[in-house]
This record gives C-alpha cells, sequence and structure tokens, in this order.
C-alpha cells in the first residue's frame, strides 16, 4: 500500500453466500473508506442484510476474502469485526428486552467490565443518545421492554454510535429509519452527516430513496445478489435508483382518484378519547402522527372488537397485517402455503377439515399475484427474505373476505416495486367496496389513504380529508397538538 | 396403682397430634380412619383434650420436619408419627423433645434417642415369607421378589429378611425382583415386563399392596399361578378366596396393621399419664393363613386392609410385656 | 443509587406482599410463632428451599427449565451425609465433580439445542439412582460444622432469617448487579443479540449451569444440615418447589426476566403457606388440597396487586 | 437409500428405534421365546401411557410453559369416582364412563380458568389444581379398592387377534388424534397458537376458545385412561396415577413433540410409550439394582433425544 491513498477500513472481495440453492451473495465485491457514507438500496432478498451480516463478521462467506485495513484477514468473526470499529444496527431490532438500557450497553462493549461498571456505562450510552437524538427523554435505567418500539430503535442506534474505548469507526445501518417518525429519522441522518464529516464511515440501507440520497456519499445498488451500480450519490436521482433497481417509477400515479364516499354506510366505529373514529365502506383511511402516538393501539382495538377469543366466526369482519412480523405476524415452524392460509381456514375447510387442494390453488394464485419469491410453497416461511414474509402477510389479510383490513405499518422493509403493486391491489379491493385502516410511518403512504387521522398522545386529534392530507398538514398536526 | 381413672384425670387437658407423611393409600387410610374413631371417642370421653391428624401433600421427610415443627408452635403434648425417614426427622424430634413433647413413632420409626418407638420386625416379616414357602415347597425353586419404593427404609429392611431367608433355605433362588413400589398397578406393570424372560416361578415374595397386581399379571400370562405372599389387602384376599375355592390354592398373608396407629395413641397417652414406658416396643405383624382366610375377610372392609384396633388396655399389656 | 419506578421494583412489591400478609395470617393464629424460636421453627426449612429455588432461578434466566432439581439436591444431600463427613476431600470432590457435571449440562444443551426439559428429566433419573446406590435406605450424617452451622443461634435475628437475607443479597448481587449476571439475563432475553455482540452464550450458558450447581449443591447441605440424615428422595419435591417459588417471586419462564429477591421471598411464602394450612386444622382429607388451594390463593394475589400496580401507573 | 435418509430425518424415528433395540435386547435373553408375550405386555402398558401421552402432547402443543400436572390425580379421580358409581354393576358401564368424562370436563374446565383468569402459569395452575383434585379423590371414597364391573375387567385384560383390547383403544384414538392435528382446522389452530399467541390472535383464531378445548381434551383423556387403567388393575387406588406425571412428559418428548410448541408428533408417542415400559423390563430382566436401572434409563433417554433432537446450532 502507498501512503498516500487511503485504506478501505473493510473490504469484501468477490463474496458468495449461498442458502441451499438460493444464491444470497452472488459474488459482491465492496469496499468501505474512511470518511464515507454507503447507501445500498435494492429490492427485497437482493442480498441487502446478508452482505452486511458479512461485513459485521456474523456470516462467514462461501467463498471470497475480507480485508481491513489493508491486511488480509484469514479468520474473520464478529470479535475481529467489533475490535476494529464494525458496529451494526440490525434490520431486526435485536436489544434484550428484559435488560434495562445500561445493561443492554454493558452486553454491547465487552471491555466496560469490572468495579463501577454501571456508572460507566450509563455515561457512555447517555452521551451517545444525546449527541445523536438530543432532547430524546429516554431514562437509561428503563429497562428496553418497556421502551417504545420507536424508542428502541434509538436506543439501539446510539448504542452503535457510542464509544467505550474502541471507538466506532465503520457504522452499518440497516433500515434503521423503519420504525422512526420523519422529526427523529431527520435527527439521526444529520447525526450520520456529522459522523462521517469526522471522518467516520456508515453503510446506510434503507428502503426511503429519499434519505439515502440526502445523506450517502456513494450509493450502491444491488439486485439478485450482486452490485449492477456503484456511483457517487450525486450522480443518482431517485428516478434513475428506481429504475437501475429494476422496478419502474410510477410517480404521480400514486395520488388516489378523488372518490365520493358521503353515501357509504359506517362499517367501523371506534369512540375513545378526542375524536370518534369512523370508517366508511371501500374507503381507505389512514392513521397517522408521530409514531408510538396510539395508532397499534387503535388498530388493536379495532381488531379486538370484531374477534372473539373464544369462538370462531364463521365469517371474518377484519383481517390485519401486521408490522412487527416477527412478534405477531409469521408462524416460524410453518410452511409458506400454511402461514398464508391461516387467515382464510374458514374459506377453506369443510366442517371442519382442511381441503388441501383448495389451500393450494388459492395459495398459487396469490402467490403470482404478488410476487412471492419462492420456488416452492411448502418451503419454510423463515427461508424469505424479510420483505418476501411480509409479502405473505399481506396475501393472507387480502385473500380473506373481510370486509375490513387492518394494517400495521405493513410495507416495513418492502421494496419499491413491490410496494406500488400492493398499492394497486389495495386501490382495486377499496373500489370494490372494501374498507382499509392504514396506519403508516411513511408520508407517501398516508397521502394515499381517502381521509386520515391524526394522532397525538393516545388520541385523534384532527382528521385530514381529501386535499387536505398533506405532508406538511399532517406534520404541522402532530407536533402542534390539537388544532383543526 | 394404673388405674384408668386416674389416668382420665391427668391427660384430659393434652393435646396429642399424629403426624402422617403420606395418604394416597388404602393402608394409610385404614390408618387415618382408625386413628379418626378410637381417638374421636377418646376425646369425647374425656381422655384427652384433642387428637387431631395431619397429611403432609406429598410424601417427604422435608414436608413432615416442617410439620413437625408447626406442631411444636401448636403446642401439642405429645406427637405420634409414623415417619417418612427413620433418620431424616430426627433434627425436628430432637427440637420437639426439647421442647418438652413427647414423640412417638410407629411404623416408619424414627431413631432419635429421645423418641419412643413401637416397631415391626420388618426383617422377620420378609424372612418368614421364605419360611412358610420352605414349608410348602420342600424343594424349592425360583422366586420372584417385589419390592416397594426404592430408597425408603421399609423396602430395604423386608428385602434384607427376603434375602436373609433366601440363604436360610437356599433350596430357593431369586430369579427376578422389581420395584412394585406398594401399589397393585405399578406391580402389575413391572411383573408383566419381567415375566416373558423369567423361568417357572414357584414362589413370590412380595412387601405388601402388591400381591394381587401381581396375580393379575401372571395370570394373564397364561402361566401357572405360583404362590404369591399376599399383604391382606381386601382384594387380595378375596381372591385368594376365590383360588381357595376353585382349585385349593394356599398361601398366606403378612402385613402390619393400619390400627397399629391407635396402639401409639394409647401408648402416648400413657406416657403423658406419667407411666415410666421403656424406649423401644414390638407389635406383631398381622398373619392370616389358610384357615383363618375367611374369618379375616370378613372383617375387613371392601377395598380395605385387614385391620386390629387397639384399646388403652392393649396399650398397658403392650407396655406391661416389654418390662 | 436512584429509587426508580422500575419494573424490577414492581416484581418485588407484589412477591413482599404476599409474604407479609401471610406472615400476619401466621402470627394471628399463632402468636408463639412470634418470637426467635418461633421464627426459626417457621423458616429454617425454608433455608435449602431457598437455595434450590436462586439455582432454579439461574437456569430459568437462560429461557431453560430444570426437571432434575429435587433429585440433584438429594442425591447432594446423599453425598454431603456420606463422603462429605467420612472423608472430606472426596466429598468436596465429588461436589466440584457435579457442580463441573451440571456446567457440561449446560454445555450440551447449548451445543446440541436440546430442550432442556427432556435432558434435566434424563438427568433426574441418573442422580435418583446415583442416590439410591450410595444411600439405599435412609441414612448417614452431615459433616458436625454443617449441623452447626445451620443450628447456630446468633444473636438478634434466627438463623433462618440471616441465611434468607444473605442468600437473597448474595444472588442478587451475582444476578443482578454483575456482568456476568447481565451476560446469563441477557441469554435469556435475546440470544442472538448477546452472540452478536461478540460474547460467547455457550460459557455464558455453561456459567449459568455451573452456578445453579453450585446453589443447589449449597441446598443439599444445608438440608442435611437440619434433617442430620439423608436419603435418596429427602428433596424430591424441590422440584416443583423451587419453579413454583422462582413464579411467586415475579420470575417468568421465558425472558430472563427473574428476580433473585424474589425467589428467595417466594421460598419463604411456599414454606410458611403449609404452616398456615397446619395451624388452621383443615380435615384431613382436604389438607392435601388446600396446599392447592393456597399456591392459587397466593398467585391470585399477585394478579390483584398487579392490577392495582398497573391502574396507579395508569394515573 | 434417499427413503431413508427422508425417514430417520422424522422425528419419530429414533424412539421407534430405540423401542426396538430395547426390545430386541430384552427378547435376546430367552433366545426369543418370551417375544410373543414380551410384546403383548409392551402393548399393553404402554396404551396408558399413549392415551395421556396424547392429552399431554396436545397441551404441549400449545406453546412454552403449557404443560398440564393435574394428569395423575384427574385419573385417580376419574377411576374412583367411575368405580365408585358402577359398583362392580355391569349395567352402570357407561354411567360409569360417562362420569369419568364428566370429571375430565370438570378438571379442564378448572385448569384453564385459573390460567385464564388468575394468570396462573399452567405448570402451577394444574399443579395446584391436582392437590385438589387428589383431596377430592380421597375424600369420595378414602382409598378403599372398589373392583370393577366384570365385563369391563375381563375387557380391559382380553386380548382382540392376539393384540390387547386396550392398545386397540390406545390405537382408536391415536388415528383420531393425528386427524385432528394434521388434517383439522383445530389442528392448525393449536398449531398457530402453539408457535406465536399473538400472532395467532391476529390472525382471527380465538386463541383462548383453542386452549380452553385442549385443556380439556387433555384432562378428558386422562380420565378415561384412569377409568380404563382402573378396570384393567382391578380397582381405582388413590396413588395409580402418580407414575403418569413422568411418564406423560416423557413420551410426548422422547417421541419427537417440540418442547418449545406448535409441532407435534403422534406416531412418536407410541415409539416412546413402548420404549419407556421396555427398558424398564430390560433391566428388570438383566437383573440389574434399582441404582442402576435409573442411571440407565436416565441415561438412554438423553442418548435419544441427543439423537433425536439434537441440531447442531
Ligand atoms: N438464514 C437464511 N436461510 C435461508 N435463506 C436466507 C437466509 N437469509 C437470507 N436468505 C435468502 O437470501 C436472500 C437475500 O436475503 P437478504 O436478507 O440479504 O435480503 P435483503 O436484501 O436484506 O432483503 P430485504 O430488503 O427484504 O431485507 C433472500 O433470497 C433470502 O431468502
Ligand atoms: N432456510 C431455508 N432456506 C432454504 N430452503 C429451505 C430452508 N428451510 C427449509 N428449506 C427447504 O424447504 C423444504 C421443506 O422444508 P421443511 O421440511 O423444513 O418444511 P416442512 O416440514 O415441509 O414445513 P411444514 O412443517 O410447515 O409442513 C426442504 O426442501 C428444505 O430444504
Ligand atoms: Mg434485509
Ligand atoms: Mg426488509
Amino acid at each position: 500500500m502507498t501512503g498516500d491513498t487511503l485504506t478501505a477500513i473493510v473490504e469484501v472481495a468477490d463474496a458468495k453466500v449461498s442458502f441451499g440453492a438460493v444464491k444470497a451473495l452472488d459474488g459482491v465485491t465492496l469496499a468501505i473508506m474512511p470518511g464515507e457514507c454507503v447507501g445500498v438500496v435494492g429490492h427485497n432478498g437482493a442480498g441487502k442484510s446478508t452482505i452486511v451480516s458479512v461485513i459485521n463478521g456474523g456470516l462467514t462467506p462461501h467463498q471470497g476474502n475480507i480485508s481491513s485495513d489493508g491486511e488480509r484477514l484469514a479468520r474473520y468473526g464478529i470479535g475481529v469485526a467489533r475490535a476494529r470499529g464494525v458496529r451494526c444496527v440490525f434490520q431486526e431490532l435485536s436489544l434484550c428486552p428484559n435488560l434495562t438500557v445500561i445493561e443492554n450497553t454493558r452486553i454491547l462493549h465487552r471491555h466496560l467490565g469490572g468495579f463501577g461498571w454501571r456508572k460507566r456505562a450509563r455515561k457512555v450510552i447517555e452521551r451517545s443518545l444525546d449527541l445523536v437524538f438530543p432532547g430524546h427523554g429516554i431514562e437509561s435505567d428503563r429497562s428496553v421492554g418497556e421502551l417504545s418500539i420507536a424508542e428502541r430503535q434509538m436506543v439501539e442506534i446510539a448504542m452503535a454510535f457510542s464509544d467505550a474505548g474502541v471507538a466506532p469507526r465503520l457504522v452499518i445501518l440497516d433500515e434503521p429509519t423503519s420504525s422512526l417518525d420523519a422529526g427523529l429519522a431527520e435527527q439521526m441522518l444529520g447525526y450520520v452527516r456529522r459522523f462521517v464529516d469526522a471522518g467516520g464511515s456508515v453503510i446506510f440501507i434503507s428502503h426511503i430513496l429519499n434519505e439515502i440520497l440526502t445523506t450517502a456519499s456513494r450509493i450502491v445498488v444491488m439486485k439478485d445478489g450482486r452490485i449492477v451500480a456503484d456511483r457517487r450519490s450525486i450522480d443518482w436521482t431517485e428516478h434513475s435508483l428506481v429504475e437501475s433497481m429494476g422496478s419502474v417509477a410510477k410517480g404521480e400515479a400514486n395520488r388516489r382518484a378523488v372518490r365520493d364516499l358521503a353515501g357509504a354506510p359506517v362499517v367501523v366505529e371506534q369512540i375513545g378519547p378526542g375524536l370518534p373514529f369512523r370508517a366508511k365502506r371501500g374507503e381507505v383511511v389512514g392513521l397517522a402522527g408521530l409514531a408510538g402516538h396510539g395508532q397499534t393501539r387503535m388498530l388493536m382495538k379495532l381488531h379486538a372488537a370484531e374477534t372473539s377469543d373464544w369462538l370462531a366466526r364463521r365469517e371474518a369482519t377484519v383481517a390485519f397485517v401486521a408490522g412487527d412480523r416477527r412478534l405477531n405476524g409469521v408462524f416460524e415452524l410453518w410452511s409458506i402455503l400454511k402461514n398464508f392460509s391461516i387467515g382464510s381456514l374458514g374459506d377453506l375447510t369443510n366442517r371442519g377439515v382442511v381441503d388441501v387442494a383448495a389451500e393450494m390453488e388459492r395459495a398459487t394464485d396469490w402467490k403470482r399475484r404478488i410476487d412471492i419469491r419462492t420456488q416452492d410453497l411448502a418451503n419454510r416461511i423463515l427461508s424469505l427474505s424479510g420483505g418476501n414474509q411480509q409479502k405473505v402477510l399481506f396475501a393472507r389479510a387480502l385473500s380473506t373476505r373481510a370486509p375490513v383490513v387492518l394494517m400495521d405499518d405493513p410495507m416495513r422493509g418492502v421494496d419499491v416495486g413491490t410496494k406500488q403493486e400492493v398499492y394497486e391491489i389495495i386501490r382495486q379491493q377499496a373500489a370494490s367496496g372494501r374498507t382499509f385502516v392504514w396506519y403508516s410511518t411513511e408520508m407517501e403512504e398516508v397521502c394515499l389513504c381517502d381521509r386520515v387521522y391524526v394522532f397525538r398522545d393516545g388520541a385523534i386529534v384532527a382528521e385530514l380529508e381529501g386535499d387536505a392530507v398533506t405532508e406538511g398538514n399532517i406534520l404541522a398536526v402532530s407536533f402542534r397538538g390539537a388544532a383543526a | 396403682a394404673a388405674m384408668p381413672v386416674s389416668a382420665l384425670a391427668d391427660t384430659s387437658g393434652k393435646k396429642i397430634a399424629l403426624s402422617n407423611n403420606y395418604a394416597g393409600n388404602s393402608w394409610r387410610q385404614a390408618m387415618l380412619t382408625s386413628w379418626e374413631k378410637v381417638t374421636g371417642e377418646a376425646v369425647k370421653a374425656g381422655v384427652v383434650a384433642a387428637a387431631d391428624a395431619f397429611t403432609t401433600a406429598e410424601n417427604q421427610a422435608t414436608e413432615q420436619a416442617a410439620q413437625i415443627q408447626n406442631m411444636i408452635l401448636q403446642g401439642y403434648d405429645a406427637i405420634v408419627l409414623n415417619a417418612a425417614s427413620p433418620t431424616a426427622l430426627n433434627g425436628a424430634v430432637k427440637e420437639a423433645c426439647d421442647a418438652g413433647i413427647t414423640v412417638v413413632s410407629f411404623d416408619g420409626i424414627v431413631t432419635e434417642p429421645c423418641a419412643w418407638r413401637i416397631a415391626v420386625d420388618f426383617k422377620e416379616m420378609g424372612r418368614s415369607q421364605v419360611e412358610y414357602l420352605s414349608k410348602k415347597l420342600p424343594q424349592g425353586g425360583n422366586l420372584l421378589e417385589i419390592r416397594g419404593l426404592a430408597g425408603v427404609f421399609v423396602d430395604d429392611e423386608i428385602s434384607a429378611g427376603i434375602h436373609e431367608g433366601v440363604k436360610q433355605f437356599p433350596q430357593f433362588k431369586i430369579a427376578g425382583s422389581v420395584h412394585g413400589d406398594w401399589a397393585q398397578d405399578v406391580a402389575q406393570k413391572a411383573v408383566a415386563g419381567i415375566l416373558p424372560s423369567l423361568p417357572e416361578i414357584a414362589g413370590v415374595v412380595t412387601q405388601g399392596g402388591d400381591g394381587y397386581g401381581a396375580a393379575q399379571a401372571i395370570a394373564a400370562a397364561k402361566r401357572p399361578m405360583p404362590i404369591i405372599v399376599m399383604g391382606n389387602r381386601e382384594d387380595e384376599l378375596k381372591w385368594w378366596q376365590q383360588q381357595k375355592e376353585a382349585n385349593g390354592y394356599e398361601t398366606m398373608s403378612v402385613s402390619i396393621a393400619p390400627g397399629v396407629s391407635t396402639l401409639a395413641f394409647w401408648v402416648a397417652q400413657q406416657i403423658l399419664d406419667g407411666k415410666e414406658v421403656k424406649k423401644d416396643l414390638v407389635v406383631p405383624f398381622l398373619r392370616i393363613d389358610q384357615d383363618n382366610l375367611e374369618q379375616n375377610l370378613a372383617n375387613t372392609q371392601a377395598g380395605g386392609v385387614a385391620n386390629v384396633e387397639y384399646a388403652q388396655e392393649d396399650a398397658i399389656k403392650v407396655i406391661e410385656a416389654a418390662k | 443509587m436512584r429509587l426508580t419506578y422500575s419494573a424490577e421494583a414492581v416484581r418485588l412489591a407484589v412477591p413482599a406482599l404476599s409474604l407479609t400478609v401471610l406472615l400476619a395470617a401466621v402470627f394471628w393464629l399463632q402468636p408463639r410463632a412470634m418470637s426467635y424460636v418461633g421464627l426459626n421453627l417457621l423458616f429454617n426449612l425454608a433455608v435449602p428451599i431457598a437455595l434450590a429455588t436462586i439455582a432454579q432461578m439461574l437456569i430459568m434466566a437462560v429461557n431453560d427449565l430444570d426437571l432434575s432439581m429435587g433429585t440433584f439436591v438429594s442425591f447432594v444431600a446423599c453425598v454431603a451425609a456420606t463422603f462429605l463427613r467420612d472423608t472430606p476431600l472426596l466429598g468436596t470432590l465429588i461436589l466440584a465433580g457435579v457442580v463441573g457435571v451440571y456446567a457440561a449440562i449446560g454445555i450440551v444443551i447449548h451445543l446440541r439445542n436440546l430442550p432442556s426439559i427432556v435432558v434435566s428429566l434424563g438427568m433426574s433419573f441418573v442422580w435418583a439412582g446415583l442416590a439410591v446406590l450410595l444411600l439405599p435406605a435412609p441414612g448417614g450424617q452431615p459433616p458436625d460444622w454443617v449441623r452447626a452451622l445451620m443450628t447456630a443461634k446468633p444473636p438478634f435475628a434466627p438463623m433462618a432469617i440471616i441465611a434468607s437475607i444473605v442468600i437473597a443479597l448474595v444472588a442478587h448481587l451475582l444476578v443482578m448487579r454483575s456482568s456476568l449476571g447481565v451476560l446469563i439475563r441477557g441469554v435469556g432475553g435475546n440470544e442472538r443479540s448477546v452472540e452478536r455482540a461478540g460474547w460467547s452464550v455457550l460459557a455464558a450458558r455453561a456459567a449459568a449451569y455451573g452456578l445453579a450447581g453450585v446453589f443447589a449443591v449449597l441446598a443439599g447441605i444445608a438440608l442435611v444440615g437440619l434433617t442430620t440424615s439423608a436419603d435418596a428422595n429427602i428433596a424430591l419435591r424441590y422440584t416443583l418447589l423451587s419453579i413454583a417459588g422462582v413464579i411467586l417471586g415475579g420470575g417468568e419462564f421465558i425472558g430472563g426476566r427473574v428476580s433473585p429477591i424474589g425467589a428467595v421471598i417466594g421460598a419463604l411464602t411456599l414454606t410458611l403457606a403449609g404452616s398456615f394450612l397446619s395451624f388452621l386444622r383443615i380435615s384431613p382429607d382436604w389438607q392435601i388440597g388446600a396446599q392447592g388451594a393456597i399456591l392459587i390463593i397466593v398467585l391470585a394475589l399477585r394478579l390483584l396487586l398487579a392490577r392495582i400496580e398497573k391502574r396507579e401507573k395508569a394515573r | 437409500m434417499r427413503m431413508l435418509g427422508r425417514i430417520s430425518r422424522k422425528p419419530w424415528m429414533w424412539s421407534w428405534t430405540a423401542a426396538f433395540v430395547v426390545w430386541f435386547a430384552t427378547i435376546m435373553v430367552t433366545g426369543g421365546a418370551s417375544t410373543f408375550d414380551l410384546s403383548q405386555a409392551a402393548l399393553t402398558f404402554a396404551a396408558f401411557s399413549i392415551i395421556v401421552g396424547i392429552g399431554q402432547m396436545f397441551v404441549i402443543t400449545l406453546g412454552p410453559g403449557n404443560i398440564d400436572l393435574s394428569v395423575p390425580s384427574t385419573m385417580t379421580l376419574a377411576g374412583t369416582l367411575a368405580l365408585k358409581l358402577m359398583e362392580v354393576d355391569n349395567a352402570m358401564i357407561v354411567p360409569g364412563l360417562v362420569i369419568a368424562m364428566i370429571t375430565g370436563v370438570g378438571v379442564g374446565v378448572v385448569n384453564y380458568a385459573l390460567i385464564k383468569a388468575l394468570r396462573i402459569p399452567p405448570i402451577i395452575a394444574t399443579l395446584s389444581v391436582s392437590f385438589i383434585v387428589q383431596s377430592a379423590a380421597i375424600w369420595t371414597n378414602r382409598g378403599l379398592r372398589i373392583k370393577p364391573p366384570s365385563f369391563l375387567a375381563d375387557f380391559t385384560t382380553a386380548n382382540t387377534l392376539g393384540v390387547p383390547n386396550v392398545a386397540i383403544i390406545a390405537l382408536v384414538i391415536s388415528v383420531f388424534a393425528w386427524f385432528l392435528l394434521e388434517k383439522t382446522i383445530y389442528g392448525r389452530w393449536i398449531s398457530a397458537v402453539g408457535q406465536s399467541m399473538p400472532a395467532a390472535k391476529m390472525a382471527g383464531i380465538p386463541v383462548d376458545g383453542t386452549r380452553f378445548v385442549t385443556y380439556i381434551f387433555c384432562a378428558v383423556l386422562a380420565s378415561l385412561a384412569g377409568y380404563l387403567l382402573a378396570c384393567f388393575s382391578g380397582g381405582a387406588a388413590l396413588n395409580m396415577g402418580s407414575e403418569y406425571l413422568l411418564m406423560s412428559i416423557a413420551v410426548v418428548v422422547l417421541g419427537g413433540t417440540a418442547v418449545a410448541g406448535g409441532d407435534s408428533n403422534v406416531p412418536g408417542i407410541w415409539g416412546a410409550s413402548l420404549f419407556m415400559f421396555l427398558v424398564v423390563s430390560m433391566l428388570n430382566t438383566y437383573g440389574l439394582g434399582a441404582g442402576i436401572r435409573l442411571i440407565m434409563t436416565g441415561l438412554i433417554i438423553i442418548s435419544v433425544i441427543m439423537l433425536a433432537g439434537g441440531r447442531a446450532r
């Protein structure tokens, strides 16, 4: 190595990883230089999380090699990576919910031990939280399980940037903003920029292209386990990114057509603190506001009101699409097929006996309709990538005959192309009379709704309709509190 | 002069407790019933102020030790004890003695020197079975031994007696040994499992509560019925009687009478009354033979155990005999 | 240390309150219990149970369950009543060895990803067999120092109370305050994240099992110290008692949520419940059933208090 | 060969293999002469473990922490009540069976009521209930052994075409259980609840209804086993179920059912039940003492689970 060229913090050369027949990585070469933020985009299952695991040391590629700071490392693993300052925020939340924030910090920083470690750990994490999310309001001796999902994500991000002896040099963020609202996401992105300016490196994975374009210094596009494009970020536009990922940008076609629903009957209603909630037949109702202000609780209430824990309804009246799929979405031991059909078994059984042929037929149909990427529906659900699992959950709900579909931020980690397809299906089904109640943290999706309720502190504080549904209006209400 | 009248005067304010470690079989239930019956009358007659029975939820020495400690707190004057372990309760028994409480153990006795013991010679019970068989089967043969619950004192004692008997009568050989946990169904299962691999069996030596199960298993395997030593349970006696009528089947039955709890009660009462009583008393086991089978069966409750209940005079007799 | 309104505090408040209520009831039924000797009699048999409960809690902290606790404590009691007295060196070696076996079980369970319930079920037969081999009939005697320790009469408070407090404190420091404790609970909470931070989950699980072995060994020794002899069946009920103690103390089966102080309180509560019942003088037929009823009532109390707690919090 | 590979991946294969090995080792002692008798005895006694094991399996499938410890006392109470009602009268067989079933339903309802209403963890709730049920059994007849009606006593101890009748009953129940689990919506529901309760709830499954029915089903099977066992062994005894506490759990897990829930396995229960009986017979046959026998039993259980359940991480 010559003195004047910078050496890469981590360099992966020609890495190949396969899971059975699936080639998750098919010869990826990627070098991360000090002081750069590399954005990684790609469709679901493109291999983004897999390359992260390789760089993080959690997964040894079947082929290819890894070097760091110019040294080729034969035995690269989690320990080696951490010692070299590689940190990672994973796509799924990965803290211990039973431990306090401080104790989680202890787990993350192996060298924090010894007498009085609590004090030191508290200092480390609180400093980092203050830096990344000023005004966060998270007490570090609360246990993580008591925090909201957004707070947990914040802790996790702050944890990755914290410094307890070994300074972070390369921080990998795998869809870190998926549970954060716009304000928090902006705080985080601001910190990422400062971190990079100060000479740190970041790998940033997101399906929200705007975030990537404004934050990354270089953007890498992955497709089917390969890197298909790698350019400086000023050379990209949202349009060109989408194009190179393989999906066609639809742009403003997304806007819903204004429909007149004045005469439609109300199908669900819920009266609580704040404004009452009502949804009409064929309506797409959005739940907006900052993350964790009671939207999910409203969905749960609506669901609980329409289902019984003791007796099965002959006709299901609501279906639910989970956002937190590990917690209340997938059945991990089951095949894709069984995961799909569990929602509509009522239709597929004859006197309690499951009609296997009908089940298969319906699943195959839906596999085609929303393009679930698998060779065989009998494969385990966990063999699918995160986004594809989410599609199965979608198919589960949409294939029922329930007149109301509740969606709890269902597009978490779904790629752009798929999103467009799902939007289209929702539009069609709404037109044919199905009602959707849709909580989303993504403004673009909220703007697709006919009507939007804005939440704050567990109550509905505003109702926006038609052209009033704009990002500006929603943000204004969410931050100001009771208005409208 | 040990007149009952004076005894009545002296112990009428005393409280006696029964500490029992297990209630899950017919023998123990008969024991509790006898206790209730005899002490109930005694309390009514004003011989003692109270005679309460306590049973632990599980058959465990630790739980019984706690029970005894509670009895100390409750201020009983005497504790009548059927112990889960001969030694593991010694700590608690010592504490009771130190608190001035009379402890009388029976059936499951304790070794703590401060306590009284009403013992059955379990070893002899085992040995006598082989002796009986040697009379019936002078030419000897293979024996199947059914043991009780592993790790329990009584099981070890009876089994030791049986093995002693086999040494004494070497024409017998123990061809197989299983644990029947003193329960008919467990014994039935264990015997059915080992039977196919055994040679012809001449006799079955048992510990009580397992003879009928063995008979069932042997009958199911369609083998010739050996001499099964019974354990005084009603179903065993009844089966024996049926066999006797059908084909002259001969055996004997031996066990400790559950009513020994009432003997222990009277002994405790006598001690409280100020009687000089030796620490070690012996009661004979209850043996039923071919000739007194019908008579015993008639006196046994359906589904119960052949029983003898004791009165105050019996206790006085036993105490005198030991002197 | 700042007093926070934390989940841990709530977890503790509930069992502590049920113990207090039960104790008050016992004192009311039997005022004689309200003395130095009385308290010792009420609680001294809770000491080995508390130790076994802590052992079970360590295993539950890593999301496992030990069904062999009772037979293992019985086995240790047998060793303590024989080898530890006659040949202290050999006895100590054996006990150290079985702690090693416990750690090894943890390793095997982890490496082969086995269900701990089945492995410990199998081990319960093994320990029972070894105990029967060692003491076919009850017997043995504890080493004198053990007996002396368990029957000591310290000033101010009876031995049983002091021992319980010491056990609770030591376990609290070990499990809640130390790095190792955090790691063990972390494995229970989210094994993957512990692994991703570069720790060896294998070592953590082995440590949890090893520590559990240590506490269980102490339980066995304390037990013979109280009973003065051992047998192969002496502590069989400790398996379920220890699980019940952990739950009463606010622990949970999965998720690494445990509370050592709560566990000790749970063990004391269970012991006290037995005494409470015998003071009530229930008919012998229903004495066993009453034990079930009291378990239900104490746990229902837990629910009630948790509800009140929640309402307070909501306000 | 590929067939062999596929079968060896089936979780029930291991318990069957173990049962076969032990069976073979036992009959070898007599040079094969005991084959028929031993097999018949094994089928007879395994039948009871199979019946209670299937009930326990349904409960265990409901997910981590779900277990029914009231099985032994339910068996005892059902057997006791039924025999008491029948009073050796052949005409009362059906009412006796009905009362046993009602006992099971009652215990199941109480079990789930505690679990649900008082949020007591199942292991503790069912333990508490088992104490109460045991007391009820003591109270009803104070441990007296009442004989079964002669027809039932003969029926349960007899064979049909060389197969013990109780084994035939167990087979019928097994087929029914297998059908429930594999083919019906109820089977899907249990499996879903066992994998994730929140997910099952959100998928619209009546979670409480499913769990409720399952606890009742388990208790009813325990009652049935108690009824049959009491008739088979010539009377109900207060301690007749105690063996089946560990047994019912052991046969479920040895049979390859996932202890973490969601996945159950009916054929495995057969293998495991036969194995549990045969291993004791084998060790008895070889004349090993209680200590050695216990140790061997334990080691064999661990070996089987290591071979069967082991997945390298
Ligand atoms: N543990 C695994 N077992 C089997 N297949 C896997 C595993 N992990 C990943 N895969 C497969 O590897 C491919 C790449 O997955 P990866 O998680 O890297 O995708 P991704 O780009 O992160 O997708 P997403 O945007 O949905 O998170 C997918 O096809 C996935 O099904
Ligand atoms: N993580 C994975 N990645 C890729 N392929 C997988 C993965 N898991 C399983 N498969 C493949 O899927 C097929 C079926 O798997 P498996 O036997 O686990 O499911 P199953 O038992 O049929 O599902 P179920 O129990 O729900 O009926 C096998 O061919 C297996 O190789
Ligand atoms: Mg991913
Ligand atoms: Mg994703």
